[in-house]
């Protein structure tokens, strides 16, 4: 396995372009590193993008949008004054991978990266609306998100790209978002279905909405259905059935070790109610 | 042994002073199993079976041996002929084949290969060299389908004395007992209740993967240090895979990262004295955690049904039930030792039992803390637990009106010395936890527990020094702070502080035999041996008192650790204290030492009563446990602070059995969950804080009263935790791990 | 005499009988005594018994004296974890 | 597969080792530096017993690479105390008994340090929480967790 790395993404994309057999990025390293030692995955050559300027970073631009550097780990997501006052959903969703020594490292970007449709962070991002700049041979291109994943596994990027920023747009007024996930402990778990949801209001009218689900199928869903269930609602009682039951409906999940078909599609309505509900609470500015 | 000897009033025991390996533990200093090192050391890693079943057709390892990194590559050619019986009686033929497959890989992760190199890395590139051909056979990794006509054959006469002419060959071995007449006390029942629960298979989890050191040289000399419950058996066991003599290997056991049953056998340490002996370099051997899960010893599963009458008055009439336990490829599955605790904790009129050893395509079974014991309880607790909702009656009464005491037959046949179930169902009912109100949507349950306690053979020898130190050298690995107790024994004889004590476990060429650190043994037996070598020491102190004195050695008694002058014509002497004598013991008959080697026998019983609450979200079937209060009989407490440790610990694993712990095979016979990930054993935020009381009924077989405490506390929480799940969700759960899936799924059947 | 209580499942070796009396003074002389009795016995012996005599459990010991009128059961070999 | 020099500085001392760029953090400790405390309980940080801090960050030396810690500042359950002065949490897990086979206790005392450090009044389920990916299969967590919650107590009483 060759090890380099680069001083900048221009760099890093030319190195992977150029490299044979299989390249690795290396950002917190919490799936590539798990994969290289059980002899999954043994890169031909891993490329470590945190000596880039700048990858660390957290900014918040003069639009009110937030830009992370790919190597930002999930404990200094966690501990920015600011970032969780605006997305307290995107936050809490990385702060849920792993453990406090996995926060240590882990990054969003990875999270998107290994392609799992169970990734925490992703249903977060995707609700959020949050893009990312790829950097290829051929120059840098915005993508959204939910773009990204492509199967279990696998990603749109192509040979020689890689993520070099994630952009998370402005709160703006009465907004709040929220990300639930159900694993059968209390920490340490991969979700057994995980839910997004943002949302807008006027008045107690909710006016925009995107909610996305996670581990129901082989990619991270960005749910139409749902969000129509609740706009121009308040939220009443059955607005939530009607929320719950198009998340439901639109799970497309499997059997495995982590839970059942039926399971899936059953808690998926169930946290999407309350994952909305916080949502709501926290565009009305109360606590939640 | 004498039991007039007893003590009831100490000095030191009773104690909670430091352990006396704690600082090494909290600086990183203590040694472990992977922490040794030695010059010119290879590294060894196994090549594994990703087949449940399959013929081994041929092993090409040309490429391997071919590297220049690669030293030596072992395979079943490399180990000694042992002889197979049936049954347990081949145990060692059973050791051998599961520690490296012969004809036929019988299971996912079965070792076929290994090899030695010069770094770990290059160890595990080279299994990739190596090429094995498989023809892969039919596989069965459930209890009940093993057992069915068509199940595929793992092994043919395997099969012992005990069982029935017409079973499947995959019925290894077959128990029954009990006494009375349950048809009869079936039709003296107001409510009969007959019912089928399951259990998975899960795993001790020990957090410290198997790892040893080896050097064996073509002279059949060899050295092994490894982490282990048990070096004697390992050295026994490890001489006769190797084919060569027991003492002439030397085993040292290190500082043991957990075991709870798990580290009682062999599973790398002969590969890796095989690759040295090959290599004639020492050879390193680490297990990775998916290894661990895979090819060690997890615990069988079960399925039983369970049969139980009851009166109004809460009465047992009678109680019956079939235990069929799969323990993996090999015979040992422990399902005569469910059907002999399932129903120990009653006084039975009328009880049958009968227990099933069956063999199936998973790895080898090993114990895990009361094995056997935990399911049982399950099925057992739960049908009583129904019975008294149907019969509206309080649970520990009903268990108080049944409870086995002093003089009871047992369902296993003899009648009970003085135990102390009784005493820990009242303390249950008189805990606060017992009358607590509840939160809506929480549920209480109540379980009992059992557990034999063993004895075995044990060798302990003492030393004091001039300084009036004493060294006492043991040889039962320290699993969870032993080292404390047998020093708090050891000063309560000798009659000098603690601290100026100093316990070793010692390795296997330092002292005689030792039974392994299992059966809750070690505070018992090697107590009881730690007591007995330090009165033999004593008595030395007293002659070469009396010898100082010129009065007979009868003249004299040991007080505080002084020698006395005792008795009316004795003498007027000032006391001498032991630092006193031991000064100049060189001079006055030379070097005042203890030991003991024997089988304590009295081990006894031991009972415990759980109070759990538990809350089940009804929209997802997850459950959390909200209080957890664990009461058992010690007999007596030696270091109260461990004997708490245990039972939280017992409590704590017992909760992950309950919830989410399991074994996963798919469809292709391979293990789903080999990483902590997704084997999920409880982590700290799951679990409320475990209340402790120890009830001291002692036991007459010790001369402190000691019980074992370690096993029994893992045998009531799956029963309690299920009873209160039910009372919580109101549904009663008949398979563990209760995992919210399952509990979902029967809350949606019961509408 | 010693009554010796069996284990149920043990009745198949000794056609039937779960009693059985035998002339012994310690564990080991009854286990002798019992195969002689009943020659089928042996199998169970190698795979591993205990001995309860009044109550008390002698896992392995051949050496336990036994007496005169205590009642003893032939259990299975204990084994633990 | 060449292999890599590192040079970075461990409880203070600075060392340097070659490492294969295969190899992880806890790989190079435990095997090039003769660091054993850090255990490896998984390999897949899960369990936590091989947890470190570098630049102050609380992480699982199974999942960096030896060769990313080159520059940097990492510290080890070797390095918790002070010469022959236990650290208050070293002293109090010994006293409550917070451990019983002790493999997984360098692990969680160098997590409890980094919790004290950066919450010095940590709820009990702020602990239990931060201390989730520290496995403990002997205790229950009951002892530990008081042991941590009591040093808390007493560093705040002292400071």
């Amino acid at each position: 396995m060759d090890y380099h790395s680069p001083a900048s993404f221009a760099e890093a994309s030319a190195l992977a372009a150029n490299a044979p057999g299989i390249t690795r990025f290396l950002a917190g390293g919490t799936d590539v590193l798990v994969q290289l030692r059980s002899d999954l995955v043994t890169p031909d050559t891993l490329i470590d993008i945190k000596k880039i300027d700048g990858v660390s970073d957290i900014n918040s631009n003069a639009d009110g949008s937030w830009t992370l550097g790919v190597a930002a780990t999930g404990a200094e997501m966690s501990e920015h004054p600011e970032l969780g006052r605006d997305w307290p959903g995107v936050v809490e969703a990385m702060d849920l991978i792993g453990s406090t020594q996995v926060q240590g490292r882990a990054t969003l970007t990875g999270n998107l990266c290994n392609g799992s449709p169970a990734a925490d962070s992703v249903p977060a991002m995707v609700a959020a609306g949050v893009t990312v700049t790829v950097t290829g041979p051929d120059g840098d291109r915005e993508v959204a998100v939910e773009d990204i994943p492509t199967g279990p596994g696998r990603t749109s990027l192509a040979k020689g790209e890689l993520i070099s920023a994630v952009h998370i747009p402005a709160r703006g007024e009465n907004g709040g978002d929220a990300y639930l996930r159900f694993i059968p402990r209390t920490e340490m778990d991969i979700a057994v279905v995980g839910v997004g949801v943002n949302l807008r209001l006027d008045g107690d009218t909710i006016t925009e909405a995107r909610v996305s689900l996670g581990a129901v199928a082989p990619t991270v869903l960005l749910v139409e259905d749902c969000a129509k269930a609740i706009i121009g609602t308040t939220l009443d009682d059955a607005a939530l059935d009607a929320l719950a039951a198009s998340a439901s409906a639109a799970c497309n999940p499997i059997d495995d070790k982590r839970g059942t078909i039926e399971f899936r599609t059953e808690v998926a309505g169930v946290l999407a109610k309350r994952a909305a509900k916080i949502a709501y609470a926290r565009a009305k500015g109360e606590q939640a | 042994m004498a039991l007039d000897d007893r003590k009831s009033d100490f000095t030191f025991v009773g104690t909670r002073p430091d352990r006396p390996d704690g600082l090494d533990k909290v600086t990183g200093r203590a040694r472990f199993g992977a922490d040794a090192y030695a010059p010119g050391m290879l590294h060894g890693a196994i090549l594994r079976s990703p087949h449940a079943h399959a013929r081994i057709v041929k092993i090409d390892a040309s490429k391997a041996e071919a590297h220049k990194d690669v030293k030596a590559v072992v395979t079943r050619a490399d180990f000694a002929d042992v002889p197979f019986k049936p049954g347990l009686e081949g145990e060692f033929w059973n050791v051998l084949e599961n520690v490296m497959a012969g004809e036929k890989a019988l299971y996912d992760g079965h070792a076929v290969a290994a090899v030695a190199a010069t770094s770990a890395l290059a160890a595990r590139d080279a299994l990739k060299l190596i090429e094995v051909e498989y023809e892969v056979l039919p596989h069965v990794t459930d209890v009940d389908k093993a057992m069915a006509p068509d199940a595929p054959v793992i092994r043919e006469g395997a099969a012992d004395y005990s069982v029935p002419e017409g079973m499947h060959p995959n019925v290894v071995r077959y128990h029954e007992s009990g006494h009375g007449d349950v048809e009869a006390g079936f039709a003296e029942a107001d409510l009969v209740i007959e019912d089928s629960f399951a259990t998975e298979a899960t795993h001790q989890g020990y957090i410290e993967p198997h790892a040893c050191l080896a050097t064996l040289g073509s002279d059949g000399k060899g050295e092994l240090w490894c982490t282990t419950q048990g070096h004697w058996i390992a050295q026994k066991t490890c001489a006769a895979l190797l084919g060569i003599e027991t003492s002439q290997l030397r085993v040292t056991a290190s500082e043991i990262g957990g075991g709870f049953g798990g580290k009682t056998t062999v599973f790398i340490e002969p590969v890796a004295l095989a690759l040295s002996r090959k290599a004639n370099r020492p050879v390193k051997l680490v297990m990775t955690r998916s290894e661990v899960f895979r090819a060690t010893g997890p615990t069988s599963s079960a399925s039983m049904d369970v049969k139980i009458g009851m009166k109004k008055d809460g009465t047992i009439s009678a109680a019956q039930g079939v235990f069929r336990l799969q323990g993996g490829a090999f015979p040992g599955a422990p399902g005569d030792m469910t059907a002999m605790c399932a129903f120990a904790p009653y006084n039975l009129t009328n009880v049958k039992q009968v227990g099933y050893d069956v063999m199936a395509n998973r790895p080898k079974q090993a114990a895990y803390r009361a094995p056997g014991a935990p399911m049982g309880a399950f099925a057992v607790e739960s049908v009583i637990d129904e019975l008294c909702k149907k019969l509206g009656l309080d649970p520990i009464e009903v268990r108080l009106k049944n409870a086995a005491h002093e003089g009871t037959k047992a369902s296993y046949g003899p009648r009970y010395e003085r135990i102390g179930l009784v005493e820990t169902l009242e303390a249950a009912k008189a805990h606060p936890h017992y009358s607590a109100p509840l939160k809506p949507g929480q549920g209480r349950g109540i379980s009992c527990g059992f557990w034999f306690n063993h004895g075995g053979e044990t060798s302990v020898s003492l030393a004091l020094s001039e300084d009036g130190s004493a060294q006492v050298m043991v040889g039962t690995p320290d699993i969870g702070g032993s080292r404390a107790s047998m020093a708090l024994m050891a000063a309560e004889v000798l009659g000098i502080p603690y601290e100026n004590i100093r316990v070793t476990v010692a390795d296997t060429a330092s002292l005689g035999y030792n039974d392994v650190s299992h059966g809750s043994r070690v505070t018992y037996a090697s107590g009881l041996a730690t007591i007995k070598a330090a009165r033999h020491a004593v008595e030395q102190l007293c002659a070469r008192a009396a010898a100082s004195w010129g009065i007979p050695v009868d003249a004299v008694k040991w007080e505080n650790g002084c020698a006395v002058p005792s008795g009316p014509n004795a003498g007027d002497f000032d006391p001498r204290p032991l630092a006193d004598i031991t000064a100049h013991m060189g001079a006055t008959g030379g070097p005042i030492s203890g030991h003991f080697e024997a089988t304590p026998e009295g081990a006894g019983v031991s009972f415990g009563t759980h109070i759990v609450d538990a809350e089940v979200d009804p929209e997802t079937g997850k459950t959390s446990v909200t209080r957890y209060t664990v009461i058992q009989d010690a007999g007596k407490a030696i270091h109260p602070t461990y004997v708490e440790g245990q039972y939280q610990g017992g409590a704590a694993q017992g909760i992950g059995w309950a919830l989410n712990e399991e074994y996963i095979y798919g469809d292709d016979g391979r293990l789903q969950n080999s990483i902590f990930l997704d084997y999920r054993i409880p982590v700290a935020s799951d679990l409320p804080m475990i209340d402790t009381v120890i009830v001291e009924v002692p036991n007459p077989g010790h001369p402190f009263g000691v019980r074992g405490v370690g096993e029994t506390g893992i045998v009531p929480p799956l029963a309690a935790i299920a009873n209160a799940v039910s009372h919580a969700a109101g549904v009663r759960m008949h398979q563990l791990p209760m995992s919210p899936p399952r509990i979902l799924a029967a809350l949606k059947d019961n509408g | 005499m010693v009554e010796v209580h069996l284990w149920s499942g043990l009745r198949s070796l000794t056609g039937g009988q779960q009693v059985v009396e035998v002339e012994a003074k310690t564990t080991g002389e009854l286990l002798k005594e019992l195969v002689r009795v009943h020659p089928q016995l042996q199998g169970p012996i190698d795979a591993g018994v205990s001995i309860a005599i009044d109550g008390r459990v002698i896992a392995s010991g051949l050496t336990e004296p036994i007496p005169e009128g205590s009642e003893v059961y032939l259990m299975q070999r204990l084994r633990g974890g | 597969m060449s292999k890599f020099h590192v040079s970075t500085t461990v409880n203070g001392d600075a060392v340097e080792y070659l490492c294969d760029p295969r190899e992880t953090l806890l790989d190079c400790l435990r095997d090039k530096l003769n660091l054993t405390g850090a255990k490896e309980g998984c390999g897949t940080g899960d369990c936590g017993a091989c947890s470190v801090t570098v630049d102050g960050r609380l992480v699982c030396s199974c999942l960096m690479l030896g060769v990313e810690a080159e520059g940097k500042q990492i510290e080890t359950v070797e390095g918790i105390a002070d010469g022959d002065v236990l650290h208050p949490l070293q002293k109090k897990f010994i006293e409550h008994a917070a451990l019983q086979c002790g493999i997984c206790t360098p692990g969680i005392l160098v997590a409890a340090k980094s919790l004290l450090e950066k919450n010095p009044n940590p709820t009990e389920e702020e602990a239990r929480y931060w201390l989730a990916g520290n496995l403990c299969r002997c205790t229950g967590y009951d002892k530990i967790i008081r042991a941590v919650m009591e040093t808390a107590e007493e560093l705040r009483e002292a400071s």
